[in-house]
């Protein structure tokens, strides 16, 4: 099987989907990383449950003794730094930015999206449990959202499935899945590919996605 | 006059009975979380209790998360009866919490709710409304039971009020009335907790005088705050109360 | 680069099309009510309007309240089809409303809130709850057509969120980014119509550079903003700028 | 007729019923003049309707000039003054703590009220329109409603009745009525006469009350 795209350019290719002004709210883990490569010249604010707008970078591990605060940390517990025209709030109005469609975009992580959008991400499978958090209400309730995954699991299964087998964090959620091979998008027809990894073909992608992938007109490379 | 000021936590906890509902500010490791508070509520020793949190403590993930004494002491002192929480279990599979391993046993009751549900359910409570409608949830499991009613043509959840008996928060400075003003991300359950329970204790950084406190800047007003206990020894979390997070140039950064 | 400050008011209400509905910040005189909006917004002439405000404007009591032209010019310029209020009448039978007198011909439509039930019907549409249950009201004429609830015992009435296309509000001073703070009582409905509204308009009375709002006073978070227009003049309403309601020393009252 | 006691009298001898640390919201009229009669060394905390709790006397005619400030006002639009202490919020808030039971004593003015403690407050009588404003969330929810009233009309008639003959505000809501001649408990078993003005008998208050007085077992002259 051909190379698949680090999670970096993941994170690179999903950061083009910002535009100036964008208010954005980052799931764990490769969502994380989609700070990191904002285009020049556009303003994203950042949305983090915990009741921050607008704060900055994740403090480094060179300026964790000058700079780390445990009274300003994003969603996932990571110290960050502050920015001129943030501002603070409690938990209630958090969600209420939420659940009130004041977020432009989510980005969120995997652990199956089915043919018509369903996101699952929340229950371990095999551990039998699972942490919600602000991941169902984000799912449900925020404009736009960004499903970036690795295409299939460790194991080689796909993660893009007909049906999910593990509980939904939201039906009919996901808007674009960006994957270490493919960015898929959510149509109203079925998953419609967009654009491919270098290297990759039609039939490669389809052979590692479950539900049957309708190929763009305009399909292409990856860009970044 | 009015003074909300009390020595010690553990006259601020002393009243708490078994069985109470205790709501705790609590997310994502120490910060705006009543570290002093839940350790004069271990020693105090109430049982059977219910704890509102966004976590059922003891979440230990070496190397991402601050390991230190949160509510997870309270259910190793088996105190806990139920918890109400979005985000109960630790991340890793061979760390568990003491809560999850009495979920596990069926020994701890375990309510689990998303987290903007959980957060408006507790303001609902606060603000005497009894039940709203939410759209989070609905076709997933959080729906078990729960009535479905459509707006606009989407579908919601029918979510009730949570009322506590105690909130136990942390805030940053407080003045002798109970007005409180927090720090940073320090905010998250804790005004709307505040706002909630019948009994608020907070623990809080400093201690000012009455109109040291900007009005615009008061984010929880006193008449929410029952009692209040100034933090004697730091314990030891990075923090640099020296500085603010108000960057007023943008070179700065 | 986010610039949300607009020149002119009258740019600010140009898109403003008939049939909207607009919230309009106002409570018992000028005081955080967006005085040159509405009259730009007279002077623009959309029509068949929804006005959600406090009052329906207008009302005058010689000796009590400040005589100025609020939104009752709107009424007046037969610009408003219906309008939801608290306080739509004015407290004299001598000195009736324009929106009072066209109530009363059926000219327009009146739907009488209580005030708590307003506040949080735009507070729910603000944060995508699009009913709730509230005490306020059974067994009175709020009730009629109403869904009745028993929670614990006591009735409620099911009560719906209202959104509003357009929210013309009142803040003090804003950064171009739209964070908003406001000045003592100047807050009444204008923080929460400011989160409900698709297009929320402010006029303040000053901007200021990004970064010279400390992120802990902040009331109203810009994302929530899409105008701000400076205000020029002052409209001579008694305002003491220069001082601040903050009273340090309790002697100096 | 006997000599009635004046509004200040009866604002005066509701001040009583409040204590220290109690947070009490004044109605227009009477209960406005409540403030004025508060006793040495309680302190009460304001709530106003638009957002502000703990502020000053109104400003006075002598000091307009000086300190009115169109930003600063109570729920009847007079300028208020501000006191160290004291915060400010939006109207969400405001009414959050009115419904969810966070104030203590609720003073109100009365067109009617019933032997069941009913309140008719909002309606004209005669005009047929009104203004709710927040009258009914506040006798709806707040913790102890007293109703600050003369005890009968301009035009002679009770406004203690059997039951209201205008547009409630709330029913069953009133706990105390304070009037120009009488303290009257509202109670289970009905209405009960706990305070008479000097001079009045128990007749001759009950012969200008519709429903029928309970007398106090510790029936006395208002003290002041």
């Amino acid at each position: 099987m051909k190379e698949r795209l680090p999670r970096e350019v993941i994170a690179m290719r999903i950061a083009r989907e910002l535009f100036d002004g964008a208010v954005v709210n980052l799931g764990i883990g490769i969502p994380t990383m989609v700070c990191n490569f904002i285009p020049e010249g556009i303003t994203v604010i950042y949305h983090t449950e915990n009741g921050a707008l607008g704060f900055g970078p994740v403090v480094t591990a060179e300026e964790f003794e000058e700079r780390a605060d445990i009274d300003l940390i994003n969603a996932g517990g990571q110290f960050v730094t502050p920015l001129p025209g943030m501002c603070f709030f409690h938990h209630a109005d958090s969600f209420g930015m939420i659940r009130g469609g004041h977020i432009d975009i989510t980005i969120l992580g995997v652990i199956q999206v089915s043919e018509e959008g369903d996101l699952a991400n929340w229950m371990t499978p095999g551990r039998g449990v699972g942490n919600i958090g602000g991941g169902m209400d984000l799912a449900f309730n925020v404009r736009r959202v960004i499903a970036a995954t690795e295409h299939i699991t460790k194991g080689g299964k796909p993660k893009i499935v007909k049906q999910c087998s593990v509980p939904l964090t939201a039906p009919r959620c996901v808007d674009l899945i960006v994957t270490d091979v493919a960015v898929i998008e959510v149509g109203k027809e079925g998953l419609v590919l967009r654009e491919f990894a270098p290297g990759w073909t039609v039939e490669e992608i389809q052979s590692i996605t479950e539900p049957k992938l309708i190929v763009a007109d305009d399909l292409k490379e990856i860009e970044l | 006059m009015i003074n909300k000021i009390i020595e010690t936590f553990e006259e601020a906890v002393a009243d708490i009975t078994d069985g109470a509902v205790i709501m705790i500010g609590n997310f994502a490791g120490p910060g705006g979380f009543p570290y002093y508070l839940i350790q004069a509520l271990k020693k105090q020793g109430a049982g059977n209790l219910t704890i509102v949190a966004n976590t059922a403590g003891g979440i230990k993930i070496p190397g991402v998360l601050l390991d230190f004494d949160d509510h997870g002491i309270l259910f190793e002192n088996k105190q806990v009866r139920k918890v109400i929480a979005n985000f109960p279990f630790s991340l890793s599979p061979t760390h568990l919490s003491p809560a999850e391993k009495q979920v596990n046993a069926g020994e701890v009751e375990l309510e689990l709710v998303p987290q903007g549900t959980m957060a408006e359910r507790i303001r609902c409570g606060a603000v005497g409304v009894p039940a709203f409608y939410t759209p989070t949830g609905f076709g997933t499991v959080i729906a078990d039971g729960k009535e479905v009613r459509y707006f606009d043509g989407r579908p919601h959840l029918l979510e009730h009020a949570i009322r506590a008996d105690y909130a136990l928060i942390r805030a940053y400075k407080s003045d002798r009335m109970g007005n409180l003003v927090y720090r940073g991300t320090m905010r998250q359950f804790n005004p709307i907790m505040a706002m909630n329970a019948r009994v608020t204790i907070a623990e809080v950084d400093e201690v000012v005088e009455i109109g040291e406190i900007d009005p615009e800047v008061v984010v929880t007003p006193g008449i929410f705050v029952n009692r209040i206990v100034r933090i004697k020894d730091d314990p030891g979390f990075p923090r640099h109360l020296e500085r603010s997070f108000w960057v007023r140039d943008s070179e700065a950064i």
